[in-house]
């Protein structure tokens, strides 16, 4: 989309000055760019910067972008916003627009890192006049590791002008970072405070090389206690971090068990289907993206109700078609189940083959929460923390508020009792499995987001799930949400010191053993139901 | 009471017999057998080398098979599970009576097949990237050994981007192992402080790399330039790039470059966030030659979906097939041990505008490329050794393996020889 | 708050390893002619007290019975003289040296307390002959079990029971396939056969006709004084039946003794006609 | 006449010890023809059957347990597994020079992961009856310590099978790590011979395929001693009514720890006896997919007959070889399709079948 707006631009621009097709400048560009050797496009954007050619901006944009594409049959440069075939490409130069027959006759101009860097190096120049704060941010870090002094420049002239703190003081940092290397001591005296106050790695890496060079006995002591004040912010923000991981790997584990935790732990009924109703969750994710490409943002909230239904209704064809004639033989409904999710696995690699799909990330979940550079939160995580809040506690409503959940609850406790008292089991029973599995569903939706989306998806979450809702306590989905938590927590704790696997391995252990001793759990159901 | 008796007796026999029915020998085509999981987790990756094999023989045959007989493909499915892959193996060899197996992913259905077809003396053409270490005398290895990929990958980094810093993250299984043994040790003879690596594995499909993102970036952001070298396996791949892109890891800041990463691997993930980000192989669907097209074509007519991608097992298997119709011929019969005698110095085309050689030690010349992953799920190649690389079996950098050669013609004919005590160890035929 | 017991559980080692010492009951004291003490025994299950402050006493040989309207804790009483539950507070002995609360059901099961569930509980899928063979009071050690022969004695017993629970021509049969009445009958045979020296019998002739009522009543009275019996049951008549003129009969209410004395004595209790016709 | 006294009553025992008799000598006969004679038993299906037998020797020792104890173990596999490593190491103690970098001592992996020395747990592996000691102690002795601290604590039925299931995984975890010195993802594999005969002579291939055949009869026997026993009664009282069995003073849990752990010990046994006919042993045996597979094979035969268990597994092991060379795609909807139908309509398995025909007959 965008890079169509920037193609208007670019042409509006062009119209009343001359024909593109005789700038010499753009004509070179033309040549070096369409050759296949990685230096001729060092050279081009060298040459568009020299050039200080007005077109420069719109074209390291679109480079950026990869819009610029060559015709292997008439070695001509175009612009194309999508490679596929009877798609239009815009000729460079002389704004023909072409038909696109053999979408593989049209070559990508590729950068490589060294080229995107140095364009970005050149862009940031401008950023730091940009109007929002947070392009001048970016501007000031991409500038602070530039070596040329011209760069420096540009900042002191900007920190004159600079209004809002945060980039002033980020702007302090990078000027403060060439002062530590003059001589003026008292300078240097007030660049090692400065630096001291930042978390800027590169302030951090300033002072070190400082340390280590300098002759100077009392600024080096003034730098290192600078440095050690550094490295105590930076474990407590390190320990923060831990424990927001922690929280949401819990949260997926959460959100991955709470399903089971109502089939599982207020039915009885053992499902062992229910990662792959993680799975069908989501595929419906999948699905849904394929059908509205253009709206990514939006897709996934349609998802979430989408998949609660889906995978509520394939739950309550299961409930249906195999549990109901299995209540009370537990035993059998493990295998029965066990078999269906075998049969579910495959369909799906029979339907979506068995590769993985894609399924993207809204604009609106990707990115960072930073609080300042060494502690910044993942907001895909973030959401994921509140959605799988959001999901406990809707569930918690249901279950205590609602007539269904007063059902589910009587039921649960007294299934011949409950029939007494005129609840339509048979009904309730479908409806609670339907719910449980609506929220695997939703599960998925939020797992597609951070991992993959397969066959196999649902495998890798049906026994960490079980682990949870045992551990919490069966029949308690507060149970559930401590559980989880705390495990994701242990995990993340764990990690550094015992690696990834035996950390796994561990809480594995931890719950066998802890089985032993609490045979229900953290939170017990207790009385005489449950005694025996 | 007689009739359980008949029944379970009958059963029984059935199964015996229908094991045991030796299937007709049909003299008028030459059989190879392949090797690929068709179901289990291993199906994503091997399904497509198998339907390779099958457009292959295909070709073959539209061009008068191989000494004036039609192949004929046999396909069977160990579904990933290795013990099956060796007794699938045997079935081939022993049953089909195949004249070669082109087949296996792993090291480990590698390992399990090694055995039956030294046994039973068959050929086997594998075409995955390995940790080498190994040289049988019935295996030809058309994927790349560690100094077709890894070094070539660890020089480019350090020469072109100036890399000081090296995170070297893998799955936790040998290939892995073993690359990043040889790569620390590489790295070591190349002044790299202890201090600057950092090793890290994970178990299979692991799926929460929070920490280990946010580590890397740590570690990145100690001053010196630092690139992530991953044999991160399959499934693993998403969870982690997808972190990396959340966690804002761009390749300008910490470069990623990988080793088990193709173009069907990107297929599956969105590859937005990943511009940039390196993958080191000896064959790029991207790269510009005419044998590549016409290759992609004919994938693409045979396959029926212009938008299956080809990656490098794919070349390898070409590779592969083309080599052993070279040697049936020159040989002018089937027969392995005049194969394995002919293979040997046989020289076809691959698909990157080159040549393949069958080197003595059963390992193939290939160019290295590196690319960048571009937003379309394609790499761009940004740069290839000047020249072809010998496959190497055994590692020079590795304590057990750097005194031993491998060279398969007489008079030697030993897949691990040791220079030093000057004896053959291993798969002996004396 | 169950975060704290978890603790303490995880700090007691030695529940872990409480298979590594067997636990060997003391021999039987009843010196003093009691057989049985309860006494301050407490239990509450959320917050409901199902046995509250109770204190019981069963003399050697006597025959008991215990009547209570629903919920009064008769069968969480004997869950706890059984070990299946473990009181909050309270102390219950067997004789003067068995603690029962220091006891799992195995151990008391072996020290000699039968019990008889409320609903009929045998062994469906094995014979009638089979259950009763199994309540053999004999050593329990799992190999000693594997090696186990019958001997002639053990299985004229196992004749002599079959006679006294009327199942002779039944022997072979599976048990699932008996009548409820007859379930009932095979499980107090197993009883006989363990040869307890306190039987507890709940409700026993639930779902029973009037003769079969009527030989349970004998068959029980029979017992008593070479065993100690308690019955828990609420037909007055079949209680009235076994109480007799001079047998104790306890009136439990609320998890604590209402009243306890002869069966006149009881039915004109005032709180006791309270609690049954609620006035 | 003590044997015979097991089986008296056993018609299906008979009959599967009948077939074993005749398999056991008519195998290596057949297998001795000529090739090209039509009787003619090639080889490899001779290992092949072997496997299966060892493979229906692991599913008895499953319904040992779930049969007449209803513990439903979902983790079987690995007690095999373990049974596996321990033959996998002995085997590869025999390769002795014969490895690619030919150390006298140290496997393959062990040496390019730079290990000096063999870890302690390896030593003394390279004799037979130690290894053969063991196959039976390893697989006894944590099932013992994993039964004595479950069946205490009285956790039982969906728990227990939970635990089982989470006791396997993490073993298949700690299996895969390469620091474990067990080769990691590769498993242990490559082996050469076994008591110092060529694992790849025919001869050794069809001993291999009597002694599973043997060790399956003797595996029915033992467990057909024991349901046979008053122990086996106490079992069923166990599996139908607990808290009775309990009041009547059996120590509940004693029972279930004695018979799962010898059901342990014979799935090792299985274990030994598949490794060194299928050439390798790798983590993936750990995988809870593996022993709940075992599980309805069981299922499928018919619980509580030992014998239905048999046939179960060679059914579906069989069924399982013809699907994924024939159908690929079509073996997971069929084994799950499998999984359904027998809990639903066909809960006595196929032993089921036979039974009601000899009732009516």
């Amino acid at each position: 989309m965008c890079a169509l707006g920037l193609l208007v631009l670019l042409l509006c621009a062009v119209q009343p000055a001359f024909a593109k097709s005789d700038d010499p400048v753009l004509l070179e560009l033309q040549t070096l760019l369409i050759s296949s050797n990685n230096q001729d496009r060092t050279k081009a954007i060298e040459l568009l910067t020299q050039s200080q050619h007005e077109l420069a901006f719109d074209i390291y944009g679109l480079l950026l972008e990869g819009k610029f594409f060559f015709n292997r049959t008439d070695n001509q440069l175009y612009l194309v916003d999508r490679a596929e075939a009877g798609q239009s490409a815009l000729h460079f130069l002389d704004e023909r627009d072409v038909v696109i027959e053999r979408p593989r006759d049209f070559r990508r101009v590729a950068l490589n890192n060294a080229q995107r860097t140095q364009i970005r190096r050149v862009m940031a120049q401008t950023g730091l006049t940009a109007d929002s704060s947070k392009t001048r941010i970016k501007a000031v870090r991409q500038m602070m590791g530039d070596p040329d002094p011209e760069a420096l420049s540009l900042i002191r002239a900007a920190y004159t002008s600079e209004t809002n703190d945060k980039v002033r003081d980020l702007m302090a940092v990078a000027i403060a970072i060439d002062t530590l290397t003059q001589t003026d001591e008292a300078a240097q005296r007030d660049a090692i405070d400065t630096l001291a106050a930042s978390l800027e790695p590169r302030a951090r890496n300033a002072l070190n090389q400082f340390v280590s060079q300098t002759e100077n006995a009392s600024l080096k002591e003034l730098a290192e206690k600078g440095l050690i004040g550094i490295e105590q912010k930076i474990k407590f923000y390190k320990g923060l971090e831990t424990v927001y991981f922690g929280l949401s790997l819990g949260s997926v584990l959460v959100l991955a068990a709470i399903g089971l935790a109502i089939t599982f732990g207020v039915m009885g009924v053992i499902n062992m289907a229910h990662g792959e109703l993680i799975m069908i969750g989501a595929y419906t994710t999948f699905v849904i993206q394929q059908l509205m490409p253009n709206h990514i943002g939006l897709s996934v909230l349609v998802a979430i109700p989408a998949a609660f239904v889906v995978s509520g209704l394939v739950g309550i064809a299961i409930e249906r078609g195999v549990i109901r004639f299995l209540y009370g033989r537990p035993l059998e409904t493990l295998l029965a189940t066990f078999g269906i999710s075998l049969v579910l696995q495959q369909a799906v690699r029979t339907i979506f083959s068995p590769l993985n799909k894609t399924v993207e990330t809204p604009s609106w979940m990707s990115g960072m929460l930073e609080f300042n550079p060494v502690f910044a939160i993942t907001l895909n995580r973030l959401y994921i923390i509140i959605f799988c809040l959001l999901v406990f506690f809707a569930l918690l409503m249901i279950l205590k508020r609602t007539a269904l959940g007063l059902q589910v609850r009587a039921v649960s406790q007294n299934r011949a009792m409950a029939r007494a008292m005129g609840v339509r089991s048979e009904r309730v029973d479908m409806m609670t499995f339907g719910l449980g599995s609506g929220v695997a569903g939703i599960a998925g939706v939020a797992l597609s987001q951070i991992t993959n989306v397969g066959p196999n998806l649902g495998q890798a979450y049906i026994i960490d799930s079980f682990m949870v809702v045992v551990f919490g306590g069966v029949g308690n989905i507060w149970g559930t949400l401590v559980a989880g938590m705390t495990l994701g927590v242990a995990n993340k704790i764990m990690e550094p010191w015992a690696g990834a696997v035996l950390a796994k391995i561990l809480v594995l252990v931890f719950i066998i053993l802890f089985i032993q001793k609490k045979p229900r759990g953290l939170f017990p159901q207790r009385g005489r139901a449950a005694e025996g | 009471m007689k009739q359980m008796n008949k029944k379970l007796a009958t059963a029984t026999c059935a199964l015996a017999l229908s094991i045991a029915a030796i299937t007709a020998q049909a003299s008028d085509t030459i059989k190879v057998g392949v090797l690929h999981s068709l179901s289990g987790t291993m199906a994503i990756s091997e399904t497509t080398l198998k339907d390779t094999m099958l457009m292959l023989i295909e070709e073959q045959n539209k061009q008068g098979g191989v000494l004036g007989k039609q192949l004929e493909a046999v396909v069977v499915d160990p579904a990933s599970d290795w013990p099956l892959f060796a007794e699938r193996a045997r079935e081939l060899l022993e049953r089909d009576k195949v004249a070669a197996i082109f087949g296996a992913w792993t090291s480990v259905s590698r390992k399990s097949v090694l055995p039956v077809v030294e046994e039973l003396n068959g050929l086997l053409f594998y075409p995955v990237q390995y940790e080498g270490e190994e040289s049988s005398k019935n295996v030809f290895y058309t994927g790349a050994a560690p100094n077709q990929q890894a070094i070539p990958a660890v020089d480019y980094l350090m020469n072109e981007l100036g890399i000081e810093r090296w995170v070297l993250a893998g799955t936790d299984y040998v290939y892995p192992r073993t690359t990043n043994r040889i790569l620390e040790a590489y790295l070591k003879s190349k002044g790299v402080a202890e201090a600057d690596i950092m090793i890290n594995y994970t178990p299979f499909g692991h799926s929460d790399w929070q920490t280990i993102v946010s580590d890397i970036r740590r570690f990145g952001g100690e001053g010196k330039k630092t690139a992530v070298v991953s044999t991160i396996n399959g499934d693993a791949n998403v969870p982690f790039y997808r972190e990396l892109g959340a966690q804002g890891v761009s390749a300008e800041d910490i470069p990623v470059i990988a080793f088990s990463v193709g173009e069907e691997e990107l297929s599956g993930i969105d590859t937005a966030p990943l511009v940039g980000h390196l993958a080191a192989w000896n064959y790029f669907m991207s790269i510009d030659t005419e044998a590549n097209d016409e290759f992609i074509d004919t994938w693409h007519a045979f396959t029926g979906d212009t938008n299956r991608v080809t990656n490098d097992p794919m070349e390898a298997h070409y590779i592969g097939f083309n080599m052993w119709v070279e040697a049936v011929n020159k040989a002018g019969t089937t027969d392995p041990s005049a194969v394995q005698e002919a293979i040997i110095g046989v020289t076809v085309p691959n698909l990157t505008g080159g040549y393949a050689a069958m080197m003595p030690n059963h390992h193939i010349t290939k160019p290295v490329f590196i690319g960048e992953i571009q937003s379309d799920g394609q790499f761009e190649v940004v740069w290839q050794t000047p020249s072809t690389v010998v496959g190497d079996a055994w590692s020079d950098f590795l304590e057990g393996s750097k005194d031993i050669i491998s060279d398969w013609r007489k008079p030697l004919s030993c897949g691990n020889y040791n220079v030093v005590t000057k004896t053959c160890s291993g798969q002996n035929f004396e | 708050m169950s975060q704290a017991r978890l603790l303490d559980e995880i700090k007691d080692k030695n529940r872990v390893f409480s298979f590594m010492h067997t636990q060997q009951a003391p021999t039987l004291n009843v010196s003093k002619n009691v057989l049985l003490y309860l006494e301050g025994l407490s239990v509450s299950f959320d917050g409901f007290k199902a046995i509250n402050n109770l204190n019981l006493y069963i003399n050697d040989g006597e025959l008991r019975c215990i009547i209570g309207p629903n919920g009064a804790g008769k069968t969480t009483m004997m869950d706890i003289i059984t070990g299946k539950t473990k009181p909050d507070t309270g102390s219950a002995w067997f004789g003067q040296t068995i603690n029962l609360l220091e006891m799992d059901e195995p151990a008391i099961a072996q020290a000699g307390i039968g019990r008889k569930f409320q609903k009929p509980t045998v062994f469906e899928f094995l014979s009638v002959r089979d259950n009763l063979l199994l309540s053999m009071p004999e050593e329990r050690k799992v190999f000693s079990i594997l090696t186990a022969r019958l001997t002639g004695e053990q299985s004229d017993r196992i004749d002599e029971v079959l006679e006294i629970i009327g199942l002779k021509e039944q022997t072979l049969l599976q048990a699932g396939s008996l009548s409820h009445g007859q379930k009932q009958w095979l499980e107090i045979g197993m009883l006989l056969m363990q040869r307890p020296r306190l039987l507890l019998v709940d409700e026993p002739v639930a779902g029973m006709t009037h003769q079969e009522m009527d030989r349970t009543a004998e068959l029980l009275i029979s017992l008593s004084g070479k065993h100690s019996v308690v019955v828990v049951e609420h037909d007055m008549d079949f209680v009235r039946h076994l109480a007799g003129k001079d047998r104790t009969v306890t009136v439990l209410h609320q998890g604590s003794v209402l009243a306890e004395g002869s069966m006149d004595q009881v039915q004109n209790n005032r709180k006791v006609i309270e609690v049954y016709l609620g006035e | 006449m003590m044997l015979w006294n097991l089986i008296k009553e056993d018609r299906g025992g008979q009959i599967l010890l009948l077939l074993l008799a005749i398999a056991i000598i008519a195998v290596p006969m057949l297998n001795a023809l000529p090739p090209d004679h039509a009787l003619h038993i090639p080889t490899y299906t001779v290992a092949l059957l072997g496997k299966y037998l060892t493979l229906a020797l692991l599913a008895l020792s499953v319904d040992l347990v779930w049969g007449y104890l209803g513990i439903l173990t979902l983790g079987h596999g690995a007690f095999f597994a373990l049974g596996g490593y321990v033959m996998g190491m002995y085997l590869m103690r025999q390769i002795g020079e014969r490895g690619v970098y030919g150390h006298p001592e140290l496997p393959d992996f062990m040496v390019f992961l730079n290990w000096d020395s063999l870890p302690w747990y390896w030593t003394g592996l390279d004799q037979f009856w130690f290894a053969a000691i063991l196959i039976i102690l390893v697989p006894g002795l944590l099932a013992f310590i994993f039964g004595a601290l479950a069946f205490r604590s009285r956790v039982s039925g969906v728990y227990l099978s939970i635990i089982t299931q989470a006791l396997t995984f993490a073993l298949m975890l700690a299996f895969f790590r390469n620091e474990m010195g067990f080769g990691g993802n590769n498993g242990l594999t490559d082996f050469k011979d076994i008591l110092g005969f060529s694992l790849q002579a025919r001869e050794t291939k069809v001993g291999l395929f009597v002694a599973s055949a043997v060790a399956l009869a003797l595996g029915y026997l033992i467990s057909r001693a024991v349901i046979q026993s008053r122990l086996g009664k106490v079992c069923v009282a166990v599996r139908d009514a607990e808290s009775r069995a309990r009041f009547l003073g059996y120590r509940v849990e004693n029972v279930k720890l004695w018979v799962f752990t010898l059901s342990a010990m014979i799935a090792g046994v299985a274990g030994a006896l598949y490794v060194p006919q299928v050439g390798i042993i790798n983590p993936n045996e750990f995988s809870p997919l593996n022993s709940i597979e075992i599980v309805v094979w069981v299922a499928v035969g018919g619980r509580a007959t030992l014998y239905g268990a048999v046939a179960g597994a060679l059914f579906i092991n069989y069924a399982k070889t013809w699907f994924t060379t024939e159908l690929p795609d079509v073996w997971l909807f069929a084994l799950g399709a499998i999984f359904v139908l027998v809990t639903l309509f066909l809960p006595k398995g196929i032993a089921g079948l036979f039974r009601r025909k000899e009732a009516s007959v």
